[in-house]
């Protein structure tokens, strides 16, 4: 008899969904149906056991093959790696558990190195700007329940958070919000008409780039002021409109996305953004909330924040104290800068989400791929290990966009000897123990990693 | 006075940190005790006399060494970080956090420099005959007391995030400035001699921006009031003068409402 | 089978009544025992020392996410404020220290156990991850109950028995510890912007007042027979003559009597005492009416408090109290995150300055003094600072030495720039009074076990209890002229066994014991209608399932389990 | 009809992109997903485009060669759309103005109509870069 396992988490997006069924089959090594999740979420369970997997770690040989090595050996390949480094630079962590990110920061803490997540491309710019002026934001559930306007700004959930709208923003029918979609205001801004416009009762066609200006206008606007007859392709009547349904509204949530972390200015868009959040509170309820990634990448921020007070971009080059500092400590400025000189890629894929000239500084060095799946960083690494797909094959607790975690189960065993990244993490933290004491025993003799590089300069 | 002389003769093969090329730190010691302060690249901790040549001693306090560096330091970074007095003279180029977290002395760099230097400043000098990179005196992150005293000054163009939450003190600026010019700035003064690209003022309380030049993309937020003559860095022009950014909140002193002042040359 | 004995200390310990005799502590297994019944210990020589049992926070936020918020949203708090790393992981941060300097700074100090203030139970999961990575200390976790819809409509409708049955639900859901209750109803108004700002406002929608919740709370909770009592954050916070509301708050707690098996004998801690006892109208009249608070206090033996003592530092605010975060950043302006928890709480992060330059602040900072030298009962007044919100607990070896020492106060108060009108709002400047450090003993360690309810295990040195044990370099016969000398030998002890095991030794970690998860699980009758609206809120208003919002069992770190039987 | 024109490039998620990486970067629907352009009908037209017709888009960093579709979601005339992936980050920037952030969004790009070129594949693209790419195995 198949199993349906019930309450599972999605890992795709930080929408976390944890509601999808799943249908394993008799022998627990299929996975069958997946229930309630969208077109993505439904792709990950599938691709889980619909092909072959890597089972063992991958050496890059001299001919510019891979071989397929035991964990024993890449743990210690990727240990000397990281010993041997000045400044090794770990990456990524949009796609593991806060069990295995605890153990990842263990390793940097331990190799002095740069321990950075994908926040640094994506929500970066959002931490910086809560450094700067907080974050007055709620749970999804609150929206869900009270909010009677939504702003998506640089944001398209339809295409990258499927069942955001669905679940808590738009269509839902809450504790005070018993009409749903009919009871609320829904409010796009965005300089394409996205699948999201399309469900807007107001849609705000910015300038691309302009999104300060535009939050400048609204700001001023709700202070009273006179603004321009238009600003960022928007007319004074339409901004002034919007200000009004805004401070009318019993509660609001903006939620935004990568149209003003990505474009000009970054963090002061949204920085600008919390500052209207924090006006608008001064006439009534206003929230505001990233629309983070993947389904745990606020994980690494929440797990770095407790351990060390940084939420990414941590330098732990100095072993005794960290510093932060995105633009200097930041993964793609690093690589730029060629300031570090080996590259860790755990759960993500550098090699197809940075831009390329970034991807050639780092290869001048070892690079290591930590990931279930075949992937661009896979396919240029020096070494790749596999991993078990957390959500699917590995539980463990993950951080929704709204900081709220949730425990995610396990579905099915991973493939036959593939271990986890906490268990990979935990053994490369065991070996660069030993290695400090060897070299501690025999005084500053570096140990070289054994196995080739391929010669792939640029 | 007396001279240090560090020539970079053997350099980093990544960046270098050498926050303790300061005054304060080379001021009692004699250049073998230099040599042997640390400089970081990367884990790796060094003696300074590992990458620089050290000649001449220190004096006998901040104020009465200053260090010469030759070479080329484009990738040595932290030089006068927290520095309190004394001199240090770069003959080219430098990396990021020059005179980073200053409070006296004066820095002057020939070539350019990279970002974030002069955050966090408290008063000296600080100057750079090149170019600069972001966040030319602007506050480290998170921190919302910016810049508090000093002078900085750049020939030439700098790019984004100039002033961040500056507080007080002066930049002068001879070219061109990138987007976001004193954001969230509560005091002190910056004069852009070229064009500003835009979002000059954004979300700022208190303090005055002079732009000599063009601003390609006024922000709404500020609105002209009038015009007005006045004398900035010793010449006298007349400028139109804006108060903002009326979306931001303002302090009220004597009944009247403090803004933040945009005077453009007329 | 490892065996200590502590020898020729002074010890203190107030469970037992005893006030500084020259004894010896033996150690085995983890508990304290009788010497006799040692067969080969390691000694350990204290003698010219004070010996108490290892500390007790009744308060103090340590973990879970509004903490997180705060390490998170101030990189300024590390910014060369971090010291180098001694332990086995980097310590950092001052106001919001990391887990791990959280862990290590109260183990240095002599503490051993440390009662997270408030858990948004949608949060708990977080909480107890961060409990795994906070070392040495044994901690407890309070889920918040005053804004909970679910505790809002039981109480409207006086159902305390489908209030017990849902706060042993909760409480075993989370793996919390007692009941919280943080501004009553304010935060949930503050669902709409709004608050309560008296304990007779009624809460939106709700139909219920402040009033009604805490009288609710105090009923369910004596009916379950909880170890810790309603531990409550009272409405008003932080402003000019909130010492009317905080009266009336305390007055919630007259004609109850504490009913549980612990030894409990408060119906109500009122928590940061201090910041609940002003007076005057405005911050230009605002002044200390902590006697009129201290007076009720010491009348009513079923009430405790906690001072909640301003240290005067540059720090992180951070409370469940939604609207008086949003009010704080409206006066400084600075930074501010806010998190309002579906059905349950808000929570808000601002950063503070408290200067001795600001009138405002050293008043508070007298008003906090005030009420543990007014306190007649130090069984029932504790030391905190509501860490962050006042200070750093790592200011509480200051706040001893204040508390010890008029030359420290009068020290300390020849810093303030408004002294002589911080003198005639308060009355700081006319008390002698120097505590003891018996009346320290009963301040941070067995006072606070007693009204947690822990003191089998916790706060004491008789036999059988845990052998958690702190010896301080100071000598009650000769005590330092120096006060400075007083806070340095409480900010490093000279050893601390925790559970048997030497993990400081003059004031530096040499070992890191496991640490516990301490939660209350109480057995109660089934009930039918409780188990339906759970699973009705769960179903239609909450943003998870109710099948992923109970800790899984393999998230709780080293547990410590204290049985309560309601279903009699 | 000019032979090539300039436009401000924005690169982002696209939910066929996101369906197709979960499935594998290296299959054909992750290289249909990505390796397309999205412009306006005016800019289309003025650069004489037929449907689907590949077309070169080069920024001050690189160049790739990419299909010209008709999108769902339309964009103002002098904006087009790459979405995120590896043939988008062929072109993007990247400068971070000292936030970390690549300048994925918002960077002038010319495209111009291309004969007898190719589309490489993803594997091509990013081995080729780093020179691992040996052939079509």
């Amino acid at each position: 008899m198949p199993k349906k396992v019930e309450n599972v988490g999605c890992p795709y997006c930080g929408v976390c969904c944890d509601d999808l069924v799943v249908t394993v089959s008799d022998d627990g090594k299929k996975i069958l149906e997946v229930e309630n999740a969208c077109a993505i979420g439904n792709q990950i369970f599938h691709h889980a056991t619909g092909g072959e997997r890597i089972r063992l770690p991958r050496l890059r040989q001299p001919d510019g093959s891979y071989k397929d090595i035991s964990y024993d050996e890449a743990v210690d390949y990727a240990a000397k790696v990281l010993h041997n480094a000045k400044k090794p630079l770990i990456y990524g962590f949009g796609s593991t558990n806060c069990e295995g990110m605890a153990a990842a920061a263990k390793v940097a803490e331990k190799a002095g190195a740069v321990l950075d997540n994908c926040a640094s491309i994506c929500h970066g710019s959002s931490f910086l700007a809560i450094f700067d002026n907080g974050y007055p934001s709620c749970t999804l559930g609150e929206t869900k329940n009270r909010a009677d306007v939504i702003v998506y700004w640089g944001a398209n959930p339809a295409h990258a958070h499927p069942r955001h709208m669905s679940r808590y923003s738009i269509f839902p029918r809450g504790f005070f919000t018993g009409k749903g979609h009919k009871s609320r205001k829904i409010i796009v801004i965005d300089p394409r008409h996205t699948d999201t416009a399309q469900v807007a009762d107001i849609y705000l066609q910015v300038k691309q780039g302009y999104d300060y200006d535009l939050f400048n206008a609204f700001r001023t606007a709700a202070r009273g002021h006179e603004i321009p007859k238009e600003v960022a392709g928007i007319k004074r009547e339409q901004i002034l409109e919007v200000v009004e349904i805004m401070k009318k509204a019993r509660f609001g949530t903006i939620f935004y996305g990568m149209g003003l972390c990505h474009s000009d200015g970054r963090n002061h868009n949204v920085d600008i953004a919390i500052s209207l959040t924090r006006d608008l509170n001064d006439f009534t309820k206003w929230t505001i909330m990233a629309m983070r990634g993947h389904y745990n990448i606020t994980g690494p921020g929440a797990v770095w924040s407790w351990q060390y007070g940084y939420p990414y971009c941590l330098d732990l080059t100095k072993k005794d104290i960290a510093y932060m500092n995105p633009g200097e400590t930041s993964s793609v400025d690093l690589a730029m800068r060629d300031e570090v000189d080996a590259f860790f890629n755990v759960g993500t894929d550098a090699g197809a989400h940075f831009p390329i000239e970034a991807v050639k500084h780092l290869k001048k060095h070892p690079w290591i791929t930590v990931d279930p799946n075949i992937c661009m960083a896979s396919e240029i690494s020096d070494l790749h290990i596999p991993v078990g797909i957390v959500g699917v094959e590995v539980p463990g607790i993950v951080y929704r966009m709204d900081n709220v975690p949730i425990q995610y189960r396990k579905v099915i065993d991973p493939p036959e000897g593939v271990i986890s990244d906490e268990e990979l993490f935990e053994r490369i933290h065991k070996r660069l123990c030993e290695l400090e004491a060897e070299e501690a025993a025999k005084g500053q003799v570096k140990a070289v990693p054994e196995g080739i590089r391929a010669e792939s300069e640029p | 006075m007396k001279t240090v002389t560090l020539t970079l003769t053997n350099p980093s093969e990544l960046l270098l940190e050498g926050q303790n090329i300061t005054p304060d730190n080379f001021a009692g010691k004699k250049a073998a005790e230099i040599a042997a302060l640390d400089v970081w690249e990367g884990k790796q901790k060094s003696p300074l006399g590992k990458y620089f040549t050290v000649e001449g001693d220190g004096g006998a306090t901040a104020a009465e060494t200053k260090i010469v560096l030759r070479g080329d330091c484009t990738r040595v970074k932290r030089i006068g970080q927290q520095m309190t007095a004394g001199e240090i003279v770069i003959d080219g180029n430098a990396d990021m956090y020059i005179g980073g977290w200053m409070k006296g002395g004066k820095i002057h760099v020939k070539g350019n420099v990279d970002s974030f230097c002069g955050i966090g400043m408290e008063g000296g000098e600080l100057i750079v005959d090149g170019n600069a990179g972001s966040h030319l005196g602007s506050s480290p992150r998170g921190e919302w007391r910016g810049m508090k005293g000093g002078l900085i000054r750049v020939a030439g163009d700098v790019g984004n995030d100039t002033a961040t939450f500056i507080n007080g003190g002066t930049i002068v600026i001879g070219g061109d400035a990138d987007i976001h010019v004193s954001t969230h700035g509560e005091g002190g003064i910056v004069v852009v001699k070229g064009n500003a690209k835009g979002r000059v003022g954004g979300q700022m309380v208190k303090g005055d921006i002079y732009v000599y030049g063009t601003i390609e993309n006024p922000l709404p937020g500020f609105s002209m009031v009038g015009e007005v003559e006045q004398e900035v860095d010793g010449e006298t022009a007349r400028f139109a003068h804006y108060i903002g950014d009326l979306g931001e909140r303002h302090p009220t002193s004597k009944g009247k409402t403090v803004y933040a002042n945009i005077y453009t040359r007329i | 089978m490892s065996e200590l004995l502590i020898r020729n200390g002074f010890v203190f310990d107030p469970l037992q009544g005893i006030k500084g005799d020259r004894m010896d502590i033996g150690v085995k297994d983890g508990k304290i025992v009788e010497t006799s019944a040692l067969a080969s210990p390691k000694t350990i020589d204290a003698a010219g020392m004070t010996v108490m049992a290892g500390g007790v926070d009744i308060h103090s936020h340590v973990v879970g996410p509004k903490v997180n918020v705060g390490r998170l949203f101030r990189p300024e708090d590390k910014l060369f404020k971090s010291p180098l790393k001694r332990c086995s992981r980097m310590e950092m941060g001052f106001s919001v220290p990391s887990t791990f300097k959280t862990g290590y700074d109260y183990a240095r100090m002599g503490y051993v156990f440390v009662n997270e203030a408030a858990m948004p139970p949608l949060h708990s999961p977080h909480v107890h991850e961060e409990i795994r990575d906070t070392p040495i200390i044994d901690n407890a976790a309070m889920p918040v109950f005053g804004n909970n819809w679910f505790t809002l409509e039981y109480l409207k409708n006086n159902e305390i028995e489908n209030n017990a049955a849902y706060t042993a639900w909760l409480l075993r859901a989370t793996r919390g510890f007692g009941i919280k209750v943080v501004n009553p109803g304010g935060s949930e108004a503050w669902g709409w912007g709004l608050n309560c700002v008296n304990i007779h406002d009624p809460v939106p929608y709700f139909d219920i007042t402040p009033a009604e919740i805490v009288k609710g709370l105090i009923e369910t909770n004596e009916h379950l027979g909880l170890p810790h009592s309603v531990h409550l954050h009272a409405n008003n916070l932080g402003n000019p003559g909130n010492y009317v509301d905080t009266l009336e708050s305390l007055k919630l707690a007259e004609g109850y009597a504490p009913k549980n098996d612990f030894g409990r004998e408060q119906v109500l801690h009122l928590t940061h005492l201090q910041f609940h006892s002003y007076g005057g109208d405005s911050w230009g009249n605002f002044e200390s009416r902590s006697k009129d608070v201290m007076d009720y206090v010491n009348t009513h033996d079923n009430i405790t408090v906690d001072m909640g003592q301003v240290t005067l530092d540059e720090t992180t605010t951070m409370t469940a109290d939604g609207p008086f975060e949003h009010h704080l950043c409206s006066l400084n302006h600075l930074k501010w995150a806010n998190v309002d928890v579906e059905l349950e709480t808000a929570a808000g992060v601002v950063p503070y300055i408290y200067s001795p330059k600001i009138k405002v602040c050293t008043i508070q900072w007298a008003v906090g003094l005030e009420i543990a030298l007014y306190a007649k009962d130090p069984m029932r007044t504790f030391v905190t600072t509501d860490h962050p919100n006042a200070g750093p607990f790592t200011r509480y070896p200051q706040v001893i030495a204040w508390l010890m020492s008029r030359a420290a106060r009068d020290a300390t108060m020849k810093t303030f720039k408004w002294l002589d009108k911080t003198i005639d709002a308060t009355s700081i400047d006319s008390i002698d009074r120097e505590l003891g450090l018996y009346e320290i003993a009963q301040m941070t360690r067995a006072g606070p076990a007693k009204a947690l309810g822990v003191t089998n295990t916790y706060g004491g040195l008789a036999p059988g209890m845990d052998a958690d044990i702190a010896v301080y370099a100071l000598n009650p016969e000769d005590m330092p002229s120096d006060p400075a000398a007083i806070e340095k030998a409480f900010a490093r002890c000279a050893l601390l066994v925790k559970d048997g095991i030497v993990t400081v030794q003059n004031g530096e970690v040499v070992a890191e014991p496991a640490k516990r998860t301490v939660w209350v699980d109480v057995k109660v009758p089934e009930n039918a209608q409780v188990q339906r609206d759970i699973y009705e809120h769960f179903l239609r208003h909450y943003s998870v399932k109710l099948d992923n919002y109970s800790l899984f069992e393999e998230h709780l770190h080293n547990p410590r389990v204290i049985e309560v039987d309601a279903t009699e | 009809m000019a032979n090539r024109i300039t436009l401000n490039m924005i690169t982002q998620r696209s939910i066929e992109e996101g369906v197709a990486m979960e499935k594998g970067k290296t299959t054909p629907e992750y290289f249909e997903a990505c390796s397309i352009i999205e412009m306006h009908d005016d800019d289309v037209k003025a650069l004489g485009l037929v449907p689907n017709q590949l077309v070169r888009v080069t920024s001050e960093c690189g160049s790739v060669v990419v299909k010209a579709v008709k999108g769902r979601q339309s964009l103002y005339p002098g904006l087009a759309f790459i979405p995120q992936g590896v043939w988008a980050n062929q072109v993007v920037p990247p400068r971070t103005q000292a936030t970390g952030e690549p300048q994925y969004s918002g960077f002038p790009a010319t495209v111009e109509p291309v004969n007898g070129e190719r589309r490489k594949s993803a594997l091509e693209l990013v081995q080729g870069a780093v020179g691992l790419w040996r052939g079509d195995q």
